[in-house]
């Protein structure tokens, strides 16, 4: 049997790379890919947690999660689509008009 | 007793101050000119009716039985707070009554002759108001019954005599001496308030809280000896300010920039003696601290022997006589420093009349000369201004103690009061007093036939347009003069010693002001030694003779010999040369004291402390927040994922510390 | 087992205000449609919509949790809190949207309605946040909040500053809610249940605790609290100004009410070191802010940092809060919270009133020089926001903070007072540089904002004795000039409410402080 | 609304009615402002006739204002606060009509901040509720803070935010002191209240009490400004209009005085008393240090500031040494201080107007083209210095006696203030006033018009009254100074008692005051 | 119960190892595309995992709506910008940003993980209806159904977002 501390940590590590995809790469477009596998990473511990504690509420939560998950799918695409047409890149380390 | 008039006294010059403050301001713009005639006769009227009620209310007390001869005035309670009551009071007794005599008497005269001798000035209408408001203060200073309202006048002279100093504005080294003289009185003025504060310190553990002259005479049991000799010091030290001695006397020779009646006036027959009289107001308590006492009588001496040798050297008419003031004013605080108050008093009482004459007399000389002042380029003027030089004779010899002027019984009184009367403290001291009186004495007579003879002997040394319009002065100016000269004659007789036949009037009537009934204490310091006539006749004759060689030798040196003179000038050059420069006290003060503490204000204190310290501090800290600010807006690059990071490193910190 | 809610009536009354916003918003949106060519005057009807939305909810007020939250199963808590705070973002979105018309047109952008819309659904997000008494529901909440702030953030979109701040706001705003999402996994794992009074009752565990830390960072971030305040100065800057008005204050309001529920909810109760964590944070926070704001010359930055220092004096009151239980920490927090709406969206609307063609002439030390003489109401009004906002008397401002430090001292936490005391301090120098410039400097005669952005050969024509009237001639007409009386009527409003809530004594109908406050206490009084 | 409503609110109403005049006639807008100042004065004429005897407070007006804190609309006078409350009274239409002409831009809203402050000074002589209080108190920061910012000379601005940010840093401390005090209050009776007058009840322990009066003190001293806290006022002076100098020198600086009196003090009498000899130290320290830095400034109106810091050096000793001398002395040079220097910053003012600089070296000679000036110049000079005759002495004099019966060192040391003042003062005349008329900028300058001695002859009246005859002023305020040193004899007494400490020194001397008292 | 058993940590370690590694593959690849493939390989394990954990729904949902719906919108942004090499810039950190970042999220991890590490507890047995249609369906619309409602409004919201954003000029 995987216990539920594998499953968690599982899920951990994913959440972390996405971190560190996050805090490193400055291609727009696989920041925010990382954002999405983080979210999916908190979605794995839900179904994780439903499943040892046999309440289905934690897949329901993973529902909602995944419809937030593709609504901001859809924000940060436009987001960056917008910004493409400004800026012709989606290189996030040419974004600092603003900052000290 | 009560008396309802007292008021009037100072009332009536200091309404004679409000109307010719009122016409001097009202006409001190451009091309505006004061009325001569009001502003005369409102000046004049002022003192003279101070001086007509004071004479009233001399003879009043005169009537009253001795040892009662107090006469009072309440008017008004001025500060009350607490335990502390200071009332507007006026309070007549023997001393002040004497006081008050002189001085209306003298100041009216001195206003009349002013009326000729400010004639040409734009601005007389303001020099009367100042004149005016110096009669109300020196009133106020005499009739005072407390400390306090003493004070106010005592302030009140400071302060005309700083307006008066510094007339003439338009000089900076007239306005100059004007300053010096009120921060010089200033520093006497916190040793007067010191001594107040001690008094009513000392007076409130009694009990009896109060800085009436009367209540502190009734509660003398309260001062210890240590802090009566604190009180006495400290207002000596008011005393030294005002009176022009050692250490604070600088000012008074300066002070002569003022116009010549002021001098006569102000710095010579009344303000500057106010110190002796607020010794002898406070007599009683000196009594209790001979220690005090005796530094009053050694500073009395030591000012007497040193400003009369200054004058020696000194070339400016006035000068001369302001040193002879200085000289003159030891002689009095020997007197009442030695406890003979009524001598001391007596010598005030004398010299008013004589050095204001003299200073009248020198300002009779430099009205007709035009200003001049040096007495080396006058002479001769015995001929042109006869009243002036016969009067300025009188008093010369008055000064200089030849009986049977007035100076005569008023010095020789001082002296052998020195001599006769045994010190606690200090037994050497009345024989040492004695000497310097002596070389005193033959120095003031020295210097001032010096004066008369460089000024009214020989030959006119001037230009000849000023002796053209050399003359003798009008008779505004010349009626004073005969009277105060006259007045040098007689006034000694009111004070004939007993030795020489005479009843010591003076002594007589003053004694009960100063003497604390039943006070051992006092009495021990009064009593007499017994002496007998003949050390007294032999005393007198020592005194007499100085005074008579100091002439001899001013006669030879500048009317027989004058070459003498110059050749003894050119081998005592050194000499000459410290006596002129006044010992150099002007520049050891600004070397010891102006000029460092100047210097720390500005340089220190104000530039670096204040400026760099202080401000500095302040100024850091808000550097050092901006700075701070700078710190925190590298961090906030603009960089999404630094921010990111930053979220990172929370999480990170939170974690660890949190669980 | 499971509960079956009834919808029924009662249960739509509960949900009535959100719908009523909501609805507004798809109003808005048909509106615009049906209206063709016509201007559809979408602030009123925002307005209208938001207003009958805070009449519905207040009729909730002090009325007793009923069947219909139970039947939610806890999701929805209509108590006095939610009460008072919906009425606070309900006011606050009126007068920030009653400014965006006007900006908008200014700023020669379209889309009015969607503009609306977008706000009401955040509202209506916000609504749910407030009310929220389930974590799930309060997440749904926050993202329904975030993204269409995100939006509105970039609704600028030929800038770029309009966007990148929209990126940025994403990137962070996303990767805070998956640290959030993540907290309410965690604490749905250790004890089956997401509802917040259960929670209460929870048993604790190391799990636990690191779920609701977890959440907590997500609150932090959405409050703006250091470390987790990185992205409020470049989002503010950044947004169009009205947005920025709207996100600073009803946003600031919904993530503060929502934290306070939780906080005393089942934060508190649990043996991590809350109070000091809170505190630590609320002092870094206000050190942050205060200093990073100290230095700024662009008026939106300098109170975006502003902001983010207010969040920390606010934290003081939670920091008491959670050390003492008492609920006094609660109630300031709430009355600033009021104060610190009007006078933000007050400051903000003088800014979009201020800034020549829409967010030009920003850098307050130049560009605002002397401009109190040409407008001085705005530079009366201005100066009163910054002086409230510095926490002087007589202004809300100052009542705000008197009585946060108050519940602080009250919870004996005296060394973070003295902590934002010398913040306090140190926020009345930038303040006041906004009031130096505005009536302390000369008036500029040449604008150099409007220069630089001609081209190069047009601006040295410029240089000659024509420049005056070249540059009154090239220059777009301030809002203030033209269609303003709206945004001039909000500053209004903020005015007098920053200074009645600074002094005001009951009269008659017109609540005083005293009775705000009262009012605040009932609202926290939910919470026991 | 009651009279100390009318007073404290009438120049806001006049603010207003100025608000709402038409732009461009700065004429009217004068008057207005003038005509709002005078009746403000004349309704605190009335509160200084119909002020009776006996203790406590009178005309006590107490409204529950925010009730859920406990703060109350409380106002009240007593003869601590009259006088002050009538100086302010006096002096608001002597600094309106003396900016005549030397503001010609912004005149209305100069005059708006003039009546605000006005409304923010009165308020805090009469508050009675600590949270009204410090509303008033910080009130009274803004239009001065316009005043000096938008009106004042080249250095303006930094003069300005030292001004607000050091206020600012003292009041905050004040803030969270007064929050301690009434949370210990409320701890002890249960009632929450701002009252002063329930709060001068509170005990808190020494240890606590040392910080709160410490914090109270700061706020105060900052104010006042006692050395060496002072540092923002030369600047704030010397770069204010001449309508602001003269009410930050007149009235706002009795504030801090003001606080120490009716608030410091009496809320925390043990730990004054602890800390006494620093709080003799200082003021001393600044006497002397004031007026050595005024004797060396170049600039004739940063010389007057620092002769404030002296002035308030004796008025600060006076209170400290708390007794009934020195503490109706500290009262009275207050008055005096604010008629005085007033009147010097005026006189500045003036001629700034005149020839547009305040360098002591642009002049000279001033007596003979400016004669009546310079005549006003020396009287206020002379009041100044405290010269017998003039207020000035009445005050000086009663608080160093008072200081000598408690700290006799200190008081030496203080008198010798009495020295340097004539120094710097005198030399200041001289330098303006006398010496050669040799600079052809001053040979021409107008003498005093009528509109200026109209400021000043009121000035120079009360200097001349207040000299000769205090003892209306005086009587005012002895109930009130034994009511306030009966509250802290008590209080100090009941912590000997508690302590069983040996009775100090300064206490015996008290003691004999108080039979001294009896006797007479 | 043991074969399940061992079958299911097959299952875990080769999803999980598969997640694991698409998603480094994802984070370090240069190309957007590549990355963006990575993902789905990443969301595909995920399914698989779901599948494991008996969450049949979720399965489903997560190959159609991430799989399928997102990454396909991903892939095509990346075609619609036309982004290829475009990290051939330095970067305002370079290979420090990546080692500080890794160590930071390190010091996260490590803290997180090891109280995950702590869980312990078995699947419990669960009936037939757990994870599916029918199952998670009655649990989202009875208990859960305001927050579906919610999520409603939100997508309506997020419509209206997007086209605000990138609709073409009027």
């Amino acid at each position: 049997m995987v216990g539920l501390n594998e499953w968690l940590i599982l899920s951990g590590i994913l959440f972390l790379i996405g971190a560190v995809g996050v805090l490193t790469r400055s291609n727009g477009l696989i920041l925010f890919m990382s954002l999405e596998l983080m979210l999916n990473a908190v979605n794995l511990s839900f179904v994780a947690f439903s499943r040892f504690t046999g309440r289905m509420d934690g897949q329901v939560f993973v529902f909602l999660v995944t419809a937030v998950a593709a609504s901001e799918a859809a924000i940060g695409l436009a987001i960056f689509v917008n910004l493409f047409r400004l800026q012709k890149s989606v290189d996030v380390d040419q974004l600092n008009s603003m900052g000290d | 007793m009560e008396s309802g008039l007292l008021w009037l006294i100072p009332a009536a010059p200091l309404a004679a101050f409000v109307v010719n403050g009122s016409v001097s301001l009202a006409t001190s713009r451009p091309g505006r000119h004061a009325p001569h005639g009001l502003v005369h006769a409102v000046a004049c009227l002022g003192p003279g009716i101070a001086f007509l009620v004071s004479v009233w209310t001399f003879w009043q007390l005169h009537g009253m039985p001795e040892g009662s001869r107090v006469l009072t005035q309440h008017v008004y309670e001025w500060i009350s707070s607490g335990s502390l009551q200071i009332d507007v009071a006026f309070r007549i007794d023997p001393l002040s009554g004497l006081m008050l005599l002189f001085v209306t008497g003298v100041g009216t005269l001195i206003h009349i002759y002013s009326t000729s001798y400010m004639h040409e000035e734009r601005g007389f209408a303001r020099y009367f108001t100042y004149l005016n408001l110096f009669m109300f203060a020196m009133l106020i200073l005499v009739l005072a019954d407390s400390l306090p309202l003493l004070f106010v006048g005592w302030e009140g002279v400071g302060l005309c005599s700083y307006l008066l100093i510094g007339y003439w504005y338009d000089d900076p080294e007239k306005a100059s001496a004007g300053k010096k003289a009120f921060v010089f009185n200033r520093i006497g003025d916190f040793g007067v308030l010191l001594a107040m504060f001690l008094i009513f310190w000392t007076l409130s553990r009694a009990g009896a809280p109060s800085l009436r002259f009367e209540d502190i005479r009734a509660h003398l049991d309260a001062f210890s000896p240590g802090v009566a000799t604190a009180v006495c010091l400290l207002l000596f030290l008011g005393a030294t300010g005002k009176s022009a001695q050692i250490p604070l006397f600088v000012w008074l020779p300066d002070a002569m920039a003022g116009p010549t009646p002021v001098s006569a006036l102000i710095h010579a027959a009344t303000m500057v003696t106010a110190g002796v009289y607020l010794v002898a107001r406070l007599g009683f308590l000196y009594a209790l601290a001979p220690m005090a006492l005796s530094i009053v009588a050694l500073v009395g001496a030591t000012t007497a022997v040193v400003a009369a040798s200054i004058g020696v050297a000194q070339n400016d008419f006035k000068k001369v006589l302001a040193y002879s003031t200085v000289s003159q004013l030891g002689y009095m605080f020997v007197g009442v420093g030695v406890g003979a108050y009524g001598a001391g008093i007596f010598h005030v009482f004398t010299h008013a009349f004589f050095k204001a004459c003299l200073f009248l007399g020198s300002g009779s000389v430099i009205h007709a000369l035009h200003g001049e002042q040096d007495i080396r380029n006058m002479g001769g003027l015995r001929k042109v201004m006869p009243v002036t030089f016969w009067t300025f004779l009188i008093a010369t010899l008055a000064l200089a103690g030849i009986p049977p002027l007035a100076g005569f019984f008023s010095k020789d009184a001082i002296l052998w009061e020195a001599l006769s009367r045994p010190n606690v403290v200090w037994p050497w001291l009345p024989k040492l007093l004695w000497a310097m009186l002596l070389l005193g004495a033959f120095l003031t007579a020295f210097y001032m036939w010096r004066l008369v003879a460089l000024a009214f002997f020989g030959t006119f040394r001037g230009t000849k347009e000023k002796l053209h319009h050399a003359h003798e002065s009008p008779w505004p100016m010349a009626m004073p003069l005969v009277v105060l000269a006259a007045c040098s004659v007689i006034v000694g007789f009111f004070g004939v010693p007993g030795f020489l036949g005479g009843s010591n009037a003076i002594d007589h009537w003053l004694e009960p002001a100063f003497v604390a009934e039943g006070h051992t204490a006092v009495a021990a310091v009064a009593e007499h030694a017994a002496h007998s006539a003949a050390a007294e006749w032999g005393a007198t004759g020592v005194a007499m003779l100085m005074g008579l060689l100091g002439i001899g030798l001013g006669h030879l040196l500048y009317v027989r010999r004058p070459e003498l003179a110059t050749q003894l000038a050119a081998r005592f050059s050194g000499l000459r040369r410290v006596l002129a420069a006044k010992y150099y006290v002007d520049e050891a003060y600004d070397a010891v004291v102006v000029r460092p503490v100047r210097m720390l204000s500005d340089r220190v204190l104000w530039r670096i402390f204040d400026v760099r310290i202080i401000d500095g501090i302040v100024n850091l800290l808000g550097g050092l927040t901006k700075a701070f600010s700078y710190v925190f807006r590298f961090f906030q690059s603009g960089y999404v994922q630094t921010y990111v990071f930053v979220v990172v490193l929370g999480v990170l910190v939170l974690l660890w510390r949190v669980k | 087992m499971i509960t079956v809610p009834a919808w029924n009536s009662e249960v739509w009354m509960l949900l009535a205000p959100m719908v009523v916003v909501c609805l507004t918003a798809v109003l808005q949106l048909t509106l615009d449609l049906m209206a063709g060519e016509r201007r559809v005057p979408s602030a009123w009807i925002s307005i209208g919509g938001l207003a009958i939305a805070g009449v519905l909810v207040l009729g909730r007020w002090e009325a007793p949790l009923g069947q219909a939250e139970r039947a939610l199963g806890g999701a929805i808590r209509i108590d006095n809190l939610t009460v008072f705070l919906t009425v606070l973002i309900l006011g606050g979105a009126a007068l920030a949207l009653a400014t965006a018309d006007g900006y908008l047109d200014q700023a020669k952008r379209g889309q009015r309605p969607e503009f609306h819309a977008l706000a009401l659904f955040a509202v209506t997000g916000m609504m749910l946040l407030v009310a929220a008494g389930e974590l799930m529901t309060l997440f749904l909440a926050l993202e329904l909040l975030s993204f269409p702030t995100y939006v509105l953030c970039a609704f600028r979109r030929d800038q770029l500053k309009s966007s990148e701040s929209a990126l940025k706001y994403f990137v962070l705003g996303s990767f805070a809610s998956s640290i959030f999402l993540y907290g309410v996994a965690l604490i749905w794992g250790s004890t089956g249940t997401t509802v917040i009074s259960s929670l209460a009752a929870a048993p604790e565990s190391s799990l636990l605790h690191l779920g609701t830390l977890l959440l907590v960072v997500g609150f932090l971030f959405k409050i703006g609290a250091a470390p987790f305040h990185m992205w409020v100065p470049d989002v503010y800057e950044g947004a169009p100004t009205p947005v920025t008005a709207f996100m600073a204050t009803t946003v600031k309001v919904a993530a503060f009410g929502a934290f306070i529920r939780v906080l005393v909810g089942f934060v508190v109760t649990q043996s991590m070191p809350t109070a000091t964590a809170l505190a630590v944070i609320a002092g870094l926070t206000m050190i942050v802010g205060n200093l990073s704001a100290l230095t700024q010359d662009n008026i939106k930055r300098m109170l975006a940092f502003s902001s983010v220092a207010h969040a920390g004096y606010m934290l003081v009151g939670l920091a008491a809060v959670a050390r003492s239980g008492w609920d006094t920490g609660a109630v300031a927090v709430l009355y600033y919270l009021a104060a610190y709406v009007f006078m933000n969206i007050g400051a903000f609307t003088v800014v979009t009133l201020l800034s020549r063609s829409a967010e030009g002439e920003l850098q307050f030390d130049r560009d605002w020089s002397g401009s109190a003489r040409r407008y001085p109401f705005l530079g009366i009004a201005m100066t009163i926001f910054m002086l409230g906002l510095g926490g002087i008397p007589p202004t809300a401002g100052f009542f705000g903070k008197y009585s946060l430090f108050k519940a602080a001292i009250d919870a004996g936490m005296m060394p973070l007072v003295l902590v934002a005391i010398l913040n306090s301090l140190v926020s009345v120098y930038y303040y006041l540089r906004v009031v130096v410039a505005m009536y302390m400097r000369t008036e500029r005669t040449v604008i150099p904002g409007v220069l630089e952005s001609l081209a190069p050969a047009r601006a040295h024509v410029l240089q000659g004795p024509g420049a005056m009237a070249a540059e009154e001639m090239v220059a777009p007409p301030r809002m203030a000039d033209g269609r303003a009386w709206m945004a001039n009527a909000v500053v209004a409003i903020c005015l007098f409410a920053t200074l009645w809530l600074g002094i005001g004594a009951n009269l008659g109908a017109l609540p005083g402080v005293s009775r705000v406050i009262d009012w605040a206490e009932l609202a926290a009084s939910a919470l026991r | 609304m009651g009279l100390l409503s009318s007073i404290v609110f009438l120049p806001t109403v006049f603010a207003l009615a100025l608000l709402l005049m038409p732009r461009g006639n700065d004429r009217a807008v004068r008057v207005l402002a003038l005509v709002g100042m005078l009746v403000d004065f004349a309704a605190a004429l009335v509160l200084l006739a119909r002020f009776g005897t006996g203790s406590g407070m009178q005309f006590v007006e107490r409204v529950p204002w925010i009730e859920h804190f406990g703060i109350e609309y409380h106002l009240g006078v007593d003869g601590i606060s009259l006088w002050l409350v009538v100086l302010t009274g006096f002096i608001a239409p002597l600094a309106v009509l003396g900016s005549w002409k030397g503001i010609s831009e912004r005149v209305r809203e100069f005059h708006v901040l003039l009546l605000l402050l006005q409304t923010g000074m009165m308020g805090v002589f009469m508050s009675l509720d600590l949270f009204l209080f410090y509303i008033f108190w910080e009130i009274t920061l803004i239009p001065m803070y316009f005043l000096v910012g938008i009106w004042g000379h080249e250095r303006r601005l930094y003069a300005a935010i030292k001004f607000f940010v050091y206020t600012m840093a003292g009041s905050l401390l004040m803030l969270v002191a007064i929050l301690a005090l009434v949370l210990q209050h409320q701890q002890q009776t249960g009632e929450y209240t701002f009252n002063v007058l329930r709060l001068y009840e509170t005990h808190v322990p020494q240890s606590q009490a040392l910080w709160y009066f410490g914090a109270f003190a700061v706020a105060f001293a900052i104010k006042v400004p006692m050395w060496p806290l002072h540092t923002w006022l030369p600047d704030a002076h010397v770069e204010a209009p001449t309508a602001g100098s003269v009410i930050l020198a007149a009235i706002l600086l009795k504030m801090g005085c003001y606080g120490f009196l009716r608030f410091a003090i009496p809320l925390f009498p043990e730990a004054a008393m602890a800390i006494l000899p620093v709080l003799f130290i200082l003021p001393v320290v600044g006497i002397v240090y004031g007026a050595l830095v005024a004797m060396v400034q170049p600039d004739l109106k940063k010389l007057v500031a620092y002769s404030s810091v002296s002035h308030l050096g004796f008025v600060m000793l006076g209170l400290f040494a708390f007794n009934r001398q020195g503490l109706e002395g500290a009262l009275y040079q207050m008055i005096n201080h604010g008629l005085s220097t007033g009147a010097l910053f005026l006189m500045v003012g003036m001629l700034y107007e005149r020839r547009h600089t305040r360098q002591i070296a642009a002049f000279g000679g001033l007596a003979q083209s400016m004669p009546v000036y310079s005549t006003v110049f020396v009287i206020v000079m002379l009041s100044s210095i405290g010269l017998p005759g003039l207020n000035g002495f009445v005050g000086e004099f009663l608080i160093l006696l008072g200081a000598f019966h408690e700290a006799r060192p200190y008081a030496i040391v203080a008198t010798t203030g009495v020295i340097l003042g004539a120094v710097y003062m005198l030399w200041a005349t001289q330098r303006v006033l006398f010496g050669k008329l040799d600079k052809d900028e001053n040979r021409n300058l107008p003498d005093l018009g009528r509109r200026e001695l109209a400021v000043l002859v009121p000035l120079v009246v009360m200097i001349l009254v207040m000299g000769v005859y205090p003892k209306p002023f005086l009587s005012r305020m002895h109930d009130a100074v034994g009511d306030l040193m009966a509250h802290v004899e008590s209080r100090v007494e009941n912590q000997r008692r508690a302590d069983l400490a040996p009775p100090a020194p300064w206490d015996v001397a008290r003691q004999v005051d108080a039979t001294g008292k009896g006797a007479r | 119960m043991t074969k399940r058993g061992a079958l299911e940590r097959v299952l875990f370690y080769l999803f999980g190892g598969l997640a694991v590694l698409s998603s480094l593959s994802m984070v370090t690849r240069r190309n957007p595309l590549g990355s963006a493939l990575s993902l789905v390989v990443a969301f595909l394990s995920l399914a698989a995992l779901y599948a494991v954990l008996k969450a049949h729904l979720l399965f489903a949902i997560q190959l159609w709506v991430y799989a399928g719906a997102v990454m396909v919108l991903v892939l095509f942004v990346i075609m619609l910008l036309n982004l290829r090499e475009s990290e051939s810039r330095p970067q305002p950190l370079g290979f420090g940003r990546f080692a500080i970042a890794t160590v930071a999220v390190a010091g996260v991890g490590w803290k997180a993980l090891s109280v995950f590490a702590e869980q312990t507890g078995d699947a419990v047995t669960v009936d037939d209806s757990f994870g599916t249609v029918a199952g998670v369906g009655e649990v989202l619309f009875t208990r859960w159904v305001l927050q579906f409602e919610v999520v409603s409004i939100l997508l309506l919201a997020v419509i209206v977002a997007v086209v605000v954003l990138v609709k073409r000029r009027a």
